[in-house]
């Protein structure tokens, strides 16, 4: 016997499954999905670690709805086809009320489908390019309004008139340098060179050397992972600096940093929404239970805190909506609020973004990323960046 | 284009394939031994560089130190892997590729267990920061130190297959196992030796790579294809041929990823290489037999 | 221990005797360069059917490189026909299929197969594709022919690669057999064989001889003398004399590069 | 008597009814699985389709392909291109290209709008760049080592075309979000149970052919092939065509296999199917027993099925579990578990032997 | 000099040789003979330890040397030419005799000259690879790379197999010359019966990988060796 046809005849809406989240005990099961293994693991490691953090934080507090938070986490080993596939676990077979995780815009692209055919929910800690908003995924990273655009106003504000852009050859940075050349040509700056190299590549002695001749004002680099080390030993091996020629980074957080080594990168800058100097209490306390949790030695970084912030906004939504279905917290969602170790962040119930307040660093000899300028305010997210003329024709 | 520039680019770029590929014209040219966790004697060279600056504090000194201990380290985990496996396998060669696939995954996760999924970094000692002037140009001392020693690793290796008794024992023993025991010559010890010595020149390379970017558990992962291209195109178990393939791959990678993208130049190198072979299915240099004979 | 059976052979051979009657090997011009070394110069050959040629030479004088040229594994310049089939400069495998055939110094056998696997390929080389991709049925009579001439029946099911020395230039005789082959190269087939077994298999040359053209390459002057019909001595990569056994061994020049004067009981 | 000889004869009737146990497996399968569940079996079947082809092509023909993934990604890109095209209509873009790309599409996609085309060409292009990529690489005597090498660059080459060519191709993010397979909506269970049934089906049809081919004279040329090539040549044959069918028959399988994940598994990226993948896709063919008919393909699935199951409780504990069980079998046991499974069969007459 | 207990061996789960008792004298030779597959290159290897003894001792002057490997019985004085022909194919003929002369010093260098008037034609060879070299210009090399290694106990697995007459005979002058002198002993695997069984002080027949006659050499114990073939 057949199922049903797309094109007519059956049901063709044939939806998914019931939901089979069982909230009739004493507590509700959630998934962490996040590479624990290949090369992704150095970074969603850490994310893993601050939603654990999170987990065990409201589980103190009296849990969600008075439920306790039990945790199934699954390894989606830095491939999109098993995050797609340990989704599906999570939701179907494990039934989970929600999904945490994912780090690369390609992991995110391959759980989709599943989020939404299952009618489940993900929440999304990474900043990214944008251009998506789906129904069933809540993006408590910053999308591009919230950081690249900022990064290049900044610029724009120093007197930059060219840029040179170096990233990774994947959807973020491709889809960010986009969004760069629109703005550049809006605003009449010159982009002198745009160079891609494969995720993992770590001879940048050719990049280097066109990214020295070109002679921009500034590079602005959307290299994610290993890359980002061997990119900046080349330049500074090449004898560039901070002072010859800054470079402005949107994916090396303070974990990075040490793996770069200070020495390489200081000076240089960074577009983020929150670092670890943030100065606000809720991050005083952030930073100290990270620390007692996991080591004095260990950063706390945006992705880390943006993940930790969305367990503790899906609890927010849950309570609000006094119920753990998907429908219902969604409905719930606009204008949930949460006092984040970045600041107060509010979600919007439309796009399924937060309001983040956009930050640009500077790295200092002590391995931290200090303020250099901040929006001062949360920037609502304009996924499709419809508030800005010259993003018109991106999507 | 900077013509100079690139081509120096290019040059370091093969000086460091050079290093990766010279265990490999041992271990694989010489033995036959498809050994996949030879990325991961690098990556082990590598983190014996970190440890030793933990210790050591003073980078000058702690690569210095480095260099021959790498050597060691790199040695021994070859030598184990020869003592537990592979002296089994030495008549399925194309065995010890999964055999040694098998070790390196193992490998990887002994390194991600032992010094954690995040990469570190090992810092540059002074006198290789930045660049020399010459010429109006930037040389980058880091990539000036590893052509140098790149060289030095070259001449030391070629000598002694050439010259000494024992690269005549290596290559005796390879070609025909029975033989040499019947001649007196110890395979057994042969074999550790040979493969002490590739497995060895990994971990040097391997302390090389630290002065170019990060290490991590998988360091050896973005070198292991490239390097066995570069014994296979210059001709199995030829230094010659190895240094010539290593030296013309960085040169079309560095001149082709000038005038179009790394992923693009990468696949065009690999496409070279499938055409060369086409010319010339033995490699580069190659030694002729009477086959079947 | 099996033996040869002459009978078998007759069976065999019968099969299809008028194909290439009149055929010859004739070799004119023939010149093989290693790297500025010349091991094969300006050698003429002419075999014809029914005399059964021995090869010989001193070591390195370019036996075997001329049988290499002939079959296309090594590059050569001149002529080689076989049946007005000219050989030079072919595919080794299309060589083989205009009916030439060789065996190897030392043997080749495919060890994993067994005597009748390795029969049966042999004898496949013209199956047309869709015979190759159905399973073999009962074994085809050329096979259980040569089975029992090479004396191999018993150890049909053996994988090859067990077989001793001797056995296994016998599988491969079977294989040029049932290869159908017209012009049989044999380097130095009797190596390792007792003197019994060496007899053996002059006669199944002698037998094979009557039907097709045969060149053995052999260091054994016994042998020799017994099955010889003419015989080519080579030297330095010419051709040094030609003619019958006795010519040949009473040749001041061959006495002196390759017999020696001391000739007792050795070959 | 050596492992190869006692697998190729063990016999009609053991042949039959070890396929039949299998085919009644498979069946009941259904019954038994949860729909999450009968998905992964499904998709490892996918999987052990290109252990099939492994099995010939390096078990008998001793063609150590390292490059799997190149055919298993060219059957899996082109059915999931006709599936983005399908999904998005007559004349339609898919949604990826709307974002990344120019908004057209390229026209080497467009013949793959039609459901034959998109089934023939999912047959034809890894059989054609088989044939060529084998012809090149076989007639110029590549071999051993030197084809694994090339073979395993082949798999990086197009993993990183794939990842470079995002307008076209959706760059790491793969393809995926597929609504409906030739039409049928693959959210219903009833259609992924039938996409379970297709590649059980599939499977074993692969399974009967090869099988076919490994007990026919051509299989017998293969291994005599493997064993002395320039034998082979004397004897008038052209190793190199022989081979290239081996690679072809493998291309095939892999590049079926691939077709039929897609929709099973909703994705295909470039992580599927560069160097690390196709030498996965070996484990299981070694483990299971190169040499034999049904090693590979119960191999495979017990290597996808442990990895699954295994790294849900202890994700770094299986990479030790699967490295120790990968090295071991190779160095200890290179007939796989099947020769352990033949030894026993064969135990008790062999006693009878005399010594 | 080497004496044989018991000796059995052979391949996987197949034996070859079962039981074989042998004895090389002193400064003698031993011959062996046997039918083609009867075990004589099997039983060889047993002597060079290429193949474990499953039972049974080899002994060299009375010391146990079963359990060394082959290189140290190699290096207690016991050399062998293997049946085929080998060489290391890749190294030049000089290298061939080198790798061998390395482990000698002085000596090494002294027997490699000594080897090579034994084989004049080798002298113009040295520089070419020996894998290129015609299969008697190999088996020349051989067993001059095996006499490099200055044996007590010379084994030899048919070694006049495609050797041109003239220079077989030269051989066995030659080892007749090292026999007589006292040093040598010499175990010898050899179609030509005659020969081998003249200059023999004694000799073994093989079949199927025992023993089946013995007999003392000499000028007329040719026919019963042949005899004993024939059975
Ligand atoms: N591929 C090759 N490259 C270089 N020299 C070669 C090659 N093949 C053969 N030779 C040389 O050519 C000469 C002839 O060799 P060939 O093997 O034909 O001699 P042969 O007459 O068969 O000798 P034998 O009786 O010892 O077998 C030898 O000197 C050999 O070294
Ligand atoms: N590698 C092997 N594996 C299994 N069996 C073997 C192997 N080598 C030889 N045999 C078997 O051992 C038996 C004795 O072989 P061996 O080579 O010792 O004979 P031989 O007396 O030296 O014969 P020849 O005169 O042909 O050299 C043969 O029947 C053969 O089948
Ligand atoms: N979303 C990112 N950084 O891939
Ligand atoms: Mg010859
Ligand atoms: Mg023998």
């Amino acid at each position: 016997a057949c199922g049903a046809r797309v094109d007519g005849g059956g049901d063709g809406t044939s939806a998914a499954a019931e939901s089979c989240v069982d909230t009739s005990g004493e507590s509700v099961k959630v998934g962490f999905l996040n590479s624990l293994s290949g090369t992704m693991a150095i970074s969603e490691q850490t994310v893993h670690d601050a939603l654990q953090l999170a987990a065990e934080e409201i589980n103190a507090d009296g849990g969600v709805l008075g439920k306790q938070l039990e945790i199934v986490s699954e390894d989606g080993r830095s491939e999109p086809t098993v995050f797609a596939e340990k989704a599906g676990k999570l939701i179907t077979s494990d039934c989970v009320a929600a999904v945490f995780g994912g780090w690369t815009s390609a992991s995110r692209k391959a759980m989709l489908p599943v989020f939404e055919a299952q009618d489940s929910l993900l929440f999304y800690p990474v900043q990214y390019e944008g251009l998506e908003s789906s129904p069933n995924i809540f993006y408590t990273g910053a999308t591009t309004n919230q950081q690249i655009v900022p990064a290049l106003d900044y610029l724009a504000e120093q007197g930059t008139e060219s840029l040179f852009l170096v990233g990774s050859d994947y959807v973020f940075p491709r889809t960010a340098n986009k969004i760069i050349n629109a703005y550049a040509e809006a605003h009449g700056i010159e982009i002198v060179g745009e160079e891609y190299a494969p995720l993992g590549h770590t001879d940048f002695s050719t990049i280097v050397n066109k990214v020295k001749s070109a002679g921009a004002d500034a590079v602005f680099n959307t290299l994610n992972g290993d890359s980002n080390v061997a990119f900046f030993k080349e330049y500074n091996n090449a004898g560039m600096s901070a002072g010859k020629m800054p470079v402005v980074s949107v994916s090396i957080a303070e974990e990075e940093i040490g793996g770069i080594g200070v020495e390489n990168v200081e000076g240089q800058l960074t577009a983020w929404n929150y670092y670890q100097t943030v100065d606000l209490p809720a991050n005083a306390t952030f930073v100290e239970a990270f620390q007692a949790r996991y080591g004095e030695d260990r950063p706390t970084s945006d992705p880390m805190e943006a993940a930790y912030t969305s367990l503790h906004l899906w609890r927010a939504m849950v309570e609000k909506a006094g119920s753990f279905a998907v429908d219902d917290v969604v409905a719930a969602a606009d204008g949930v609020t949460f006092d984040a170790p970045e600041g107060e962040v509010v979600v919007n119930g439309e796009n399924h973004h937060v309001a983040k307040t956009a930050l640009i660093g500077k790295i200092g000899a002590d391995g931290l990323i200090h303020t250099e300028w901040s929006s001062g305010e949360p920037i609502e997210p304009d996924p499709y960046l419809e508030g800005y003329d010259w993003a018109d024709g991106l999507s | 284009m900077d013509i100079v520039a690139q081509l120096f680019a290019g040059l370091s770029l093969g000086s460091v394939l050079l290093l990766a590929a010279l265990g490999l014209s041992l271990t694989f040219g010489q033995m036959g031994v498809i050994n996949m966790a030879h990325g991961e004697f690098m990556m082990a060279g590598a983190y014996t560089a970190f440890l030793i600056q933990a210790v050591v504090g003073d980078a000058g000194v702690s690569l210095l130190l480095a260099l021959p201990l790498g050597f060691v380290v790199g040695g021994l985990l070859g030598l184990l892997l020869e003592a537990t496996l592979i002296r089994r396998m030495y008549r399925r060669p194309l065995d010890t590729l999964l055999v040694t696939w098998g070790v390196a995954l193992v490998l990887q996760q002994v390194a991600r267990d032992v010094f954690g999924a995040p990469n570190v970094d090992v810092r540059a000692p002074a006198w290789l920061s930045g660049a020399v002037e010459i010429g109006g140009l930037a040389w980058p001392r880091t990539r000036l130190f590893i052509l140098a020693l790149a060289t030095a690793c070259v001449v030391a290796l070629a000598l002694a297959m050439r010259a000494t008794p024992l690269g005549r024992r290596i290559r005796a023993v390879v070609q025909n196992r029975d033989l040499a025991e019947a001649s007196g010559i110890s395979s057994r010890s042969t074999d550790r030796i040979t493969f002490f010595l590739g497995s060895g020149l990994a971990g040097i390379a391997g302390v090389a790579l630290t002065l170019l970017g990060s290490i991590g558990p998988t360091l050896g992962t973005n070198y292991i294809v490239d390097a066995f291209l570069v014994v296979v195109a210059g001709g199995i178990g030829q230094i010659k041929g190895t240094v010539i393939a290593a030296t013309a791959l960085g040169l079309m990678q560095a001149f082709l990823e000038y005038s179009t993208t790394a992923s693009v130049a990468k696949v065009l190198v690999f496409v070279a290489i499938v055409a060369f072979l086409q010319l010339r299915p033995q490699g580069l240099v190659s030694v002729r037999t009477r086959s079947l004979a | 221990m099996n033996d040869i059976d002459i009978a078998a052979a007759d069976a065999l051979l019968g099969t299809d005797a008028t194909r290439f009657r009149h055929d010859y090997l004739e070799v004119r011009g023939l010149r093989v360069e290693f790297d500025g070394f010349v091991a094969v110069r300006d050698v003429d050959l002419t075999v014809t059917q029914g005399d059964l040629r021995f090869l010989i030479g001193p070591n390195g004088a370019g036996k075997t490189t001329l049988i290499d040229a002939v079959t296309g594994l090594v590059r050569a310049t001149g002529s080689a026909a076989f049946g007005g089939t000219e050989l030079i400069g072919r595919a080794t495998h299309r060589i083989a299929r205009a009916g030439v055939g060789r065996t190897f110094q030392t043997a080749s056998v495919f060890e994993e197969l067994t005597v009748l696997q390795n029969l049966d390929i042999a004898a496949g080389a013209r199956r047309r594709p869709l015979t190759l991709l159905r399973r073999r049925g009962a074994t085809p009579p050329v096979v259980e022919r040569a089975l029992e001439t090479v004396g191999l029946t018993a150890l049909r099911d053996t994988p090859a690669g067990v077989l001793a020395h001797g056995q296994k230039q016998w599988l491969e005789i079977g294989m040029l057999l049932v290869q159908d082959a017209h012009l049989l190269l044999l380097d130095e087939p009797v190596a390792g064989m007792t003197q019994a077994e060496r007899e053996e298999t002059g006669e199944l040359l002698r037998r094979i001889g009557s039907q097709r053209v045969v060149v053995v390459v052999e260091h054994d002057m016994e042998f020799l003398r017994s099955f010889a019909d003419s015989v080519t001595v080579m030297h330095q990569g010419r051709v040094l004399a030609e003619g019958t056994v006795h010519e040949v061994q009473n040749d001041p020049a061959v006495v002196e590069v390759y017999l020696g004067t001391t000739e007792g009981d050795l070959p | 008597m050596t492992a190869l000889t006692a697998l190729v004869r063990p016999g009609r009737a053991r042949t039959l009814a070890a396929f039949g146990l299998a085919a009644g497996l498979l069946l009941l399968a259904p019954a038994v699985l949860s729909p999450f569940r009968l998905d992964l079996l499904a998709k490892f079947l996918c999987l052990a389709m290109v252990a099939v082809g492994i099995g010939l092509a390096w078990g008998r023909g001793g063609l150590l392909t390292l490059g799997q993934g190149v055919y298993f990604g060219l059957g899996a890109y082109l059915m999931a291109m006709h599936l983005k095209l399908a999904d998005a209509g007559p004349g339609g873009v898919p949604d990826f290209m709307l974002l990344y790309g120019t908004g057209q599409v390229p026209g080497w996609w467009e013949p793959l709008r039609s459901p034959v085309a998109a089934v023939l060409l999912v047959l034809l292009v890894p059989a054609a760049l088989a044939a060529l990529l084998g012809w090149a690489v076989f007639t110029r005597r590549v071999r051993g080592a030197y084809f694994a090498i090339l073979s395993q660059a082949l798999a990086a080459a197009f993993a990183i075309l794939l990842v470079g060519q995002q307008q076209t191709t959706g760059g790491t993010n793969g393809l995926n979000g597929f609504r409906a397979f030739f039409g049928y909506d693959l959210a219903d269970p009833v259609n992924k149970q039938m996409l379970y049934l297709i590649a059980a089906g599939v499977l074993l049809l692969m399974v009967a052919v090869v099988r076919l081919l490994t007990v026919s004279r051509f299989g017998e040329l293969l291994v005599a092939v493997r064993d002395g090539e320039d034998r082979v040549r004397f004897l008038g044959y052209d190793p190199a065509l022989v081979k290239v069918v081996a690679y072809v028959v493998a291309a095939v399988t892999a590049a079926v296999g691939g077709a039929l994940f897609v929709p099973i598994v909703g994705i295909v990226s470039p992580a599927d199917v560069g160097v690390v993948p196709s030498i996965g896709f070996l484990v299981g063919v070694a483990i299971g027993g190169r040499t034999s008919l049904l090693g590979p393909v119960l191999g495979s699935i017990a290597v996808s099925w442990a990895q699954t199951s295994i790294s849900e409780q202890f994700p770094s504990g299986w990479i030790y579990l699967q490295g120790a069980l990968f090295v071991l079998v190779v160095a200890f046991l290179p007939g796989g578990l099947a020769s352990v499974a033949a030894a026993r069969f064969r135990r008790r007459p062999e006693e009878r032997i005399p010594a | 000099m080497l004496e044989l207990s018991g000796v059995t061996t052979g391949y996987g789960r197949t034996v070859v040789v079962h039981g074989v008792d042998l004895t090389v004298p002193r400064g003698a030779l031993t011959a062996v003979l046997g039918h083609n597959g009867a075990g004589k290159t099997t039983l060889l290897r047993a002597v060079l330890g290429l193949l474990p003894a499953r039972a049974g001792a080899v002994r060299l002057d009375g010391a146990d040397v079963t359990s060394l490997a082959t290189h140290q019985r190699v290096r207690r004085g016991i050399a062998y030419v293997p049946q085929g022909q080998q060489s290391f194919g890749r190294l030049s003929a000089r290298e061939n005799l080198r790798v061998v002369a390395d482990a000698y010093g002085r000596d090494g260098r002294r027997r490699t000259d000594e080897a090579l008037d034994l084989f004049p034609a080798l002298r113009d060879l040295l520089g070419r690879q020996a894998g290129l070299l015609s299969g008697g210009q190999r088996q020349q090399l051989a067993i001059a790379r095996a006499l490099v290694t200055g044996p007590r106990l010379l084994v030899l697995d048919e070694p006049a197999e495609g050797i041109q007459p003239n220079v077989v005979t030269e051989i066995y002058d030659a080892i007749s010359a090292l026999t007589a002198a006292g040093d040598l002993s010499v175990l010898l695997v050899e179609q030509h019966i005659g020969y081998a069984v003249e200059h023999a002080a004694g000799f073994v027949v093989l079949a199927s990988g025992r023993v089946v006659h013995r007999g003392s050499g000499g000028a007329d114990a040719a026919a019963g060796a042949r005899k004993a073939l024939a059975l």
